[in-house]
């Protein structure tokens, strides 16, 4: 391993942020300032070296580092375009929901602790991303499953415990199957580099059982956090965690790694032909569509704000798994854009429910009648991210159920189609009610002007602005990623690169 | 095989099985003790019988001597515990898993009576190079020495174990002159065999661990007759009576190991004066260990 | 060989020494057990180099005298063993709430160190007996430093572990009856598979199951180690259970003939499934926290016994480097749980692991190095149980009619985690922590932490272990 | 002749051996067992002494014989001795005071 | 010849006996003179072994002494055990009721 820069630069992204929450640990609760200090140069270091590794790989720089781990599977960390999309996602939105949850601890207690663990988890996730095989997948995905549960029972009361308890239930049994999976994939093929079109097409033949089962078991262990229908149940309940960690992690981090990770398994594990010879896209597809359709009914029963956006994203990952199952190329790129612009609106969507949360004490929709008034900028960034979920143009959701349903034409699957429509319908179904809510119904009672200490005026001093600002920026952000889909730059753009290299077209 | 040896054979077998059986399952706790007692003496009688002297000695002054005395003061301690309610099922349900066990064993054991047996033969052949006549001894302080030197370890673990149970001191009965002066004629009757058995370890049946046993026994009488003072385990003559057996030997190997030829290796016309010096050293700690062992106090074992 | 001797030696005379003088601080037995450490080290340098060494001791060759053999294994072996007992004897000197200081804790724990190295270089099976009773006598005189409270399990414990050395003598006159050999290797050339071997191999095996408290046998095990001073079931747990497993497995793997041990291994293999789960369902209901980690000695073991099983149906020799990885990877890890585990409750005061609650305010480094030795027991990655199981899992897994051996592995894993994360989720409940009575020892707990961050990163440092574990099979 | 002459002494030898095991399972109080017992092992192992020593092969054997049995016999006495004063003194104990002046 | 294998049965069964007093029997004493009886057991066969071709087999002789030597040692160190358990027993419940 010769120490140039380009071997270093995954490892410095991944310690960026551990190395800082390892420090984070070690603080005293009282000295906040070096606390912000350490979280603010970690995210914005992080941002440096993922703009350096963008840069480098659009001129067509190779990043790989590797240590020996295991008998015939090395650790490989690795810098290839889909692994790049995920860093830079999970990067930006970290950089937000850093200073989101600033905002939200102001004074709460065991702050070092739950930047330690923030920080461990999004090293975690950026490791899973930049993981170069099967086995350095296995490694960060088991350690995110060890960081967040801290922060799933950060308040520590019954509740959060019992929370956590499911939670660990859920990812562990998920974590042991995936351990199991990615053992088989070993003993037969050891764990080389994740490849374009995948490496096990020539063992097509003569395992065909352990290659069922190993699929079975990946897309099992993976399926627990990509929230699939049977292995989904953790998800709601964790929303009993403080707001910061539901929107980075609960949407964002732990779910999309799942996602992250099936997108991985079917295009650089077993590649497209070997999953359509073997006949496993077909129950994937089933699987999604059933989760998506389920995500959204159980949306519409919700009472209470954050269930109601942990089923809505329940149904919503299960897209990408839905575009990945398509096998076609246009419903990949729609996937991974989804990938993307999924993240930005459901972290926009949690913010603001945290906003009203922390600065009004609304948790219940039935309290949200006439929030408009009292906070109008946190009401249009929901308003913006409700309707990109719908899927209205020119909002990113738009783009990229509109190339799901191309991708679903293009490969005949007609019944596809029909079930991204009836989604698109139950979507509005559960959000335009809690649109019209905020904006045209009259509050029970006046919104109290200066009640907490947060309090403010409507407007620019609605609530802290450490609260406020994140928002509007991943708001804004999730409306670019629609308009500007067509530039090169955007997730849109990027994806089309990944997936021409993927098909080789 | 005359008739007669058969007949002994079987008549001290059917003995043996006897006392072991009134020792455990006897009703009364103290007629217990002594028919095992009487079993440690039956057994030293069949080591004579299959031609163990060495056995015979050390079964005689360990097993039923030494054990007996701590068997004894232990009953002194313990409440006679109601006989045990035995249910008819469960003593037929183990009664036949024994005889099942015992065909098993029996069908293995049985025809190991004519096995290879080359050992013997190379332990004489290699006699006279082991620097004693006597081959048991020749085997337990040459060939196997190591086995020995745990075996001390063994013995000094147990009265670290005791050490640690801080016992409690015993009730001082009337002590009658008869016993003392019964108990001053033995005790040197004791050290004079003791020696002899020693010395004669080289060439004939006997060693450090039967004359060490024998010490212990004299020991023991002297003190139970509390003609012993107690000797402090800050005492350091105690402690060094204590560790000189294995520290002897240890200090031997090792030098063997560095200077002479190898690991417990004994230079070759050096063996013999060796062996003696180490079988002293064995007899004396073995003396000092098995008489704190039936007969420390608190005081002597010490914290 | 003679820096393995050496090893062997240093803490013995030690201990003598330390008894003669009647010296009672730690120093000594700390300085001893590094000075072991490098021997060991150095032995296990010269074996890589120049590969298996063997001494007849005393000049005496095999079929008369005892013979030493250092492979890589026992230099291995070694290390772990000095590497410790140089821990719990930093943390025995140390540590406020240890009371082995002015105790015989010290000789105590240079002889078990002594006879443990004695056990790992001899291949003689009376030897073998001598320094099991030796194992048994010294663990038994740790156990009652505790005090009076240790006397009913330690009494328990001795009364057992004799029987055992006692079926583990009638096995081995059983074979010297049958071949008139003590020595292993000239075991493993004449035996033949008749009822007298049979038998005689049976007996060794109940006698070394019931000492290394292996599934059927285990009874007495969690009553002992729990009882135990902190420092005590630290030691006895990571090493002394492990003894009579080494003479298990070099007995069925070289001495045993084939078509014996078929039979045996499919036995073993279920033990250890069973073993896996009745240790982890005990574990999970005690309500003592000691006995939970000591109920978790009793199902790791089950790994242990898993691969040995496997190893001997199989008959693929590179199985034995799983089984060595579990042990070395469960005795790091129970090191630092005992010790989490002793200074947790000596600190909140109370034995039951419902006083954990708000550990991770109340003593954080403590709890962090038991959530990390139990990652490592559940075998997470990149720790040192996740190598083992790994290499226990390629063999199982590449041919589909082993797969259910590979769901009794998982089955193991859910098990172990149920009962590791039982005690971390109590520790975050913040409702109602227990204030700990008075301020609790950083250092002992970060001393807990070290063994649990070697363990956790063994993964990094498998290749060169599975090289020399893996010479070591033949 | 010699031969005739030792073998009667052992046989006289064990009779007098299983006279004192009748007498200490049939006496009543431990003082008339040890009486019994005392008394008949002592003759007993004279005659088996005296039997043994007419068959011995040397002189040697003869006096470690002899020097068996005076040890064997003074043991015997003593122990007989202590038993009896220990009895006594739980008699004294249990009996109360009737007994105990005289 | 028969009588190595004489005393070869009764070895194997004073075991037996031994290990099915320890198992069944409650009583601390009785339990380690079963132990004993065990010992005696084995060392039995050992010696029926030592003693099966004509002249004595010294190595197993040698075993069997050091086997005595260990066995005392540790019968007395679990004598003393049990003393010392039975007195604290009796020291917390002075009454002096035995429910073992």
């Amino acid at each position: 391993m010769n120490a140039t820069w380009t071997n270093l630069l995954p490892l410095g992204i991944v310690l960026s942020s551990l190395l800082p929450g390892l420090l984070i640990f070690t603080l005293r609760e009282e000295q906040t300032r070096l606390r912000v200090a350490l979280n603010l140069t970690g995210v914005l270091l992080k941002l440096g070296l993922v703009g350096l590794m963008l840069w480098g790989v659009a001129r067509g720089l190779e990043f790989r580092f590797s240590i020996p781990f295991l008998p015939g599977g090395e650790l490989v960390l690795q810098g290839d375009a889909l692994s790049l999309q995920f860093v830079s996602l999970s990067t930006v939105l970290w950089l937000a929901t850093t200073i989101y949850a600033i905002g939200y601890l102001e004074d709460a207690p065991l702050r070092s602790r739950f930047f330690g663990y923030f920080s461990l988890c999004v090293s975690a996730t950026v490791g899973l991303a930049l993981a170069g095989n099967l086995v350095t997948f296995l490694l960060f995905y088991e350690l995110l499953t060890l960081a967040t549960f801290p922060l799933v029972v950060h308040r520590g009361t019954p509740q959060a415990l019992q929370a956590g308890r499911v939670y660990l239930t859920y990812t562990l049994g998920g974590g042991a199957l995936l351990l199991m999976g990615v053992a088989l994939l070993h003993s037969l093929t050891g764990s080389p580099q994740f490849s374009a079109g995948g490496y096990l097409l020539p063992l097509l033949e003569t395992r065909t059982p352990s290659l069922i089962l190993a699929f079975a078991l990946l897309v099992g262990g993976l399926g627990v956090k990509a929230a699939l229908l049977p292995l989904h149940g953790w998800l709601p309940q964790a929303m009993v965690a403080p707001a910061p960690v539901s929107a980075l992690l609960h949407a964002v981090a732990v779910v999309k790694a799942g996602a992250f990770g099936i997108v991985r398994v079917v295009y650089d594990v077993y590649g497209v032909e070997p999953v359509q010879a073997l006949g496993l896209h077909l129950p994937l597809l089933a699987l999604a569509a059933a989760t998506i359709i389920y995500g959204s009914l159980k949306a519409l029963q919700q009472r209470e704000l954050k269930k109601l956006l942990a089923y809505s994203t329940v149904s919503q990952v299960s897209y990408i798994t839905l575009g990945v199952a398509l096998m076609g190329p246009i419903a990949a790129v729609g996937a991974l854009a989804h990938l993307v612009h999924q993240g930005l609106m459901k972290v926009t969507l949690f913010y603001c429910a945290g906003n009203f949360a922390e600065t009004l004490g609304v948790h219940r929709i039935r309290e949200m009648d006439g929030i408009g008034q009292r906070m109008p900028l946190t009401m249009t960034a929901f308003t913006l991210a409700a309707l990109g979920m719908i899927g209205v143009p020119p909002t990113a959701g738009f783009i990229s159920k509109w190339y799901l349903g191309l991708g679903a034409l293009e490969t005949g699957q007609s019944g596809i189609l029909l079930v991204l429509v009836l989604s698109g319908l139950l979507n509005a179904a559960y959000f335009l009610p809690l649109i019209y809510r905020g904006w045209f119904a009259t509050p029970k009672a006046p919104w109290p002007a200066a009640a907490t200490a947060r309090a403010g005026r409507p407007g620019w001093r609605e609530t802290h602005w450490m609260l406020l600002a994140p928002t509007l920026f991943t708001a804004a952000l999730a409306l670019l990623a629609g308009i500007l889909a067509g530039t090169g730059f955007s997730p849109l753009g990027w994806s089309q690169l990944i997936i021409n290299r993927e098909f080789d077209l | 095989m005359p008739a007669t040896e058969l007949l002994l054979d079987i008549t001290l077998g059917v003995l043996l099985l006897i006392l072991a059986g009134a020792a455990l399952h006897g009703t009364r706790l103290y007629t217990g003790i002594i028919s095992f007692i009487a079993f440690g003496l039956l057994l030293a009688l069949v080591w004579a019988r299959l031609g163990a002297p060495d056995l015979a000695l050390a079964e005689a002054a360990i097993g039923a001597g030494l054990t007996g005395v701590l068997l004894l003061s232990a009953l002194g301690r313990h409440a006679d515990e109601p006989a045990q309610p035995g249910s008819a099922v469960r003593t037929l349900a183990t009664l036949l898993l024994g005889v099942l066990v015992l065909i098993l064993l029996l069908r293995a054991v049985l025809p190991l009576a004519q096995g290879p047996q080359p050992l013997p033969a190379l332990v004489n052949s290699q006699l006279e190079a082991s620097g004693v006549s006597h081959p048991v001894t020749a085997v337990l302080l040459n060939f196997r020495a190591w086995d020995t030197l745990l075996e001390l370890l063994v013995l000094l673990l147990a009265v670290l174990g005791v050490r640690q149970l801080q016992p409690a001191g015993r009730p001082r009965p009337g002590v009658w002159p008869l016993l003392q002066a019964w108990s001053r004629i033995l005790a040197p009757l004791s050290v004079i065999i003791g020696g002899y058995l020693l010395w004669r370890g080289s060439h004939a049946p006997g060693g450090a661990f039967q004359a060490g046993a024998l010490l212990a026994a004299g020991v023991v009488m002297l003190r139970l007759a509390g003609l012993l003072p107690l000797l402090r385990w800050e005492n350091g003559l105690l402690r060094l009576l204590v560790l000189v057996g294995v520290a002897l030997f240890l200090t031997v190997a090792a030098a063997g190991a560095w200077f002479g030829a190898g690991w417990l290796n004994y230079p070759a016309h050096w063996s013999g004066a060796l062996i003696v010096l180490i079988e002293v050293a064995a007899t004396l700690s073995i003396a000092a260990s098995l008489s704190l062992l039936v007969v420390g106090e608190r005081q002597e074992l010490g914290r | 060989m003679t820096l393995a001797l050496a090893s062997l030696l240093l803490p013995l005379g030690t201990a003598l020494l330390m008894l003669l003088l009647r010296l009672r601080s730690g120093i000594w037995v700390i300085a001893a057990s590094l000075g072991s450490l490098l021997c060991a080290g150095l032995a296990l340098h010269e074996v890589i180099e120049q590969g298996v060494q063997t001494l007849a001791i005393g000049g005496w060759r095999t079929p008369l005298g005892i013979r030493f053999e250092l492979s890589s294994l026992t230099a291995v072996l070694l290390v772990f063993t000095a590497m410790t007992h140089l821990l719990v004897a930093i943390y025995a000197q140390h540590s406020r709430h240890s009371h082995a200081r002015n105790t015989d804790y010290w000789p105590l724990s240079g002889l078990l160190h002594a006879s443990l190295a004695a056990l790992w270089l001899s291949r003689d099976l009376f030897n073998w007996y001598v320094t099991l009773e030796l194992l048994g006598l010294v663990a038994v005189a740790m156990i009652i430093l505790s005090g009076p409270r240790a006397h009913a399990p330690a009494l328990r414990y001795l009364l057992l572990s004799l029987a055992a050395s006692l079926c583990y003598l009638l096995g081995v006159a059983l074979l010297y009856g049958r071949y008139g050999v003590l020595d292993l290797d000239l075991l493993a050339q004449a035996s033949e598979a008749d009822h007298s071997t049979r038998m005689a191999l049976l007996l060794m095996t109940v006698g070394l199951m019931l000492k290394a408290a292996l599934w059927p046998l285990h009874l007495w095990l969690p009553a002992a180690h729990s009882s135990a001073p902190t420092a005590v079931s630290a030691l006895l747990s990571a090493l002394v259970v492990k003894g009579p497993l080494f003479i298990l497995w070099l007995l069925w793997s070289r001495v045993a003939p084939v078509d014996m041990t078929e039979s045996a291994g499919l036995l073993f293999a279920l033990a250890g499934i069973v073993a896996l789960l009745a240790g982890g369902w005990a574990a999970l209901r005690t309500p003592l926290l000691k006995t939970l980690v000591a109920y978790s000695t009793v199902a790791q073991l089950g790994y242990a016994l898993l691969a040995l099983g496997l190893l001997l149906r199989w008959q693929q020799s590179e199985l034995s480097v799983a089984l060595w990885l579990f042990v070395l990877a469960h005795g790091l890890a129970k090191v630092s749980m005992f010790l989490a585990a002793g200074e947790m409750q000596a600190t909140l005061g109370s034995k039951r692991v419902a006083s954990l609650k708000g550990a991770t305010q109340t003593m954080p480094v403590a709890m962090f190095a038991f959530a990390v030795a139990g990652g490592s027991l559940i075998g997470l990655p990149p720790s040192g149980g996740f190598v083992a199981k790994w290499v226990l899992l390629q063999p199982l897994l590449l041919e589909p009619i082993h797969w259910p051996w590979a769901l009794g592995v998982l089955l193991g894993t859910l098990a172990s985690a149920a009962y590791v994360f039982r005690v971390v989720a109590l520790s975050f409940d913040r409702a109602d922590a227990t204030p700990p009575d008075y301020d609790p020892d950083p250092f002992a707990q970060w001393l807990a932490l070290l063994p649990a961050i070697a363990v956790w990163g063994l993964a990094l440092f498998s290749q060169p272990l599975i090289l020399w574990l893996s010479e070591a099979s033949g | 002749m010699l031969g005739w002459l030792s073998n009667a002494a052992l046989a006289l030898g064990a009779f007098f051996f299983i006279a004192g095991t009748l007498g200490l399972l049939r006496f009543p109080d431990v003082y008339s067992r040890l009486h019994a017992v005392t008394k008949a092992d002592t003759l007993g192992l004279g005659l088996v002494v005296l039997g043994l020593c007419l068959r011995a092969p040397s002189w040697r054997a003869v006096v470690m014989m002899l020097l068996v049995w005076l040890l064997v016999m003074a043991s015997s006495t003593t122990a007989c001795q202590l038993l009896a004063r220990y009895q006594r003194e739980r008699d004294q104990a249990e009996g109360g005071d009737q007994d105990a002046r005289h | 010849m028969s009588g190595a294998s004489l005393y070869l049965g009764l070895g194997v069964l004073l075991w037996l006996l031994g290990l099915h007093g320890l198992l069944r029997l409650r009583h601390p004493l009785r339990r380690i003179m079963a132990i004993n009886l065990m010992g005696s057991g084995t060392f039995m066969v050992m010696v029926a072994l030592a003693s099966r071709s004509g002249h004595n087999d010294p190595v197993l002789q040698a075993l069997v002494v050091t086997g005595l030597v260990v066995a005392v040692s540790a019968t007395a160190f679990a004598l003393r055990l049990a003393v010392a358990h039975q007195a604290h027993r009796s020291r917390q419940r002075p009454t002096g009721e035995h429910e073992e």
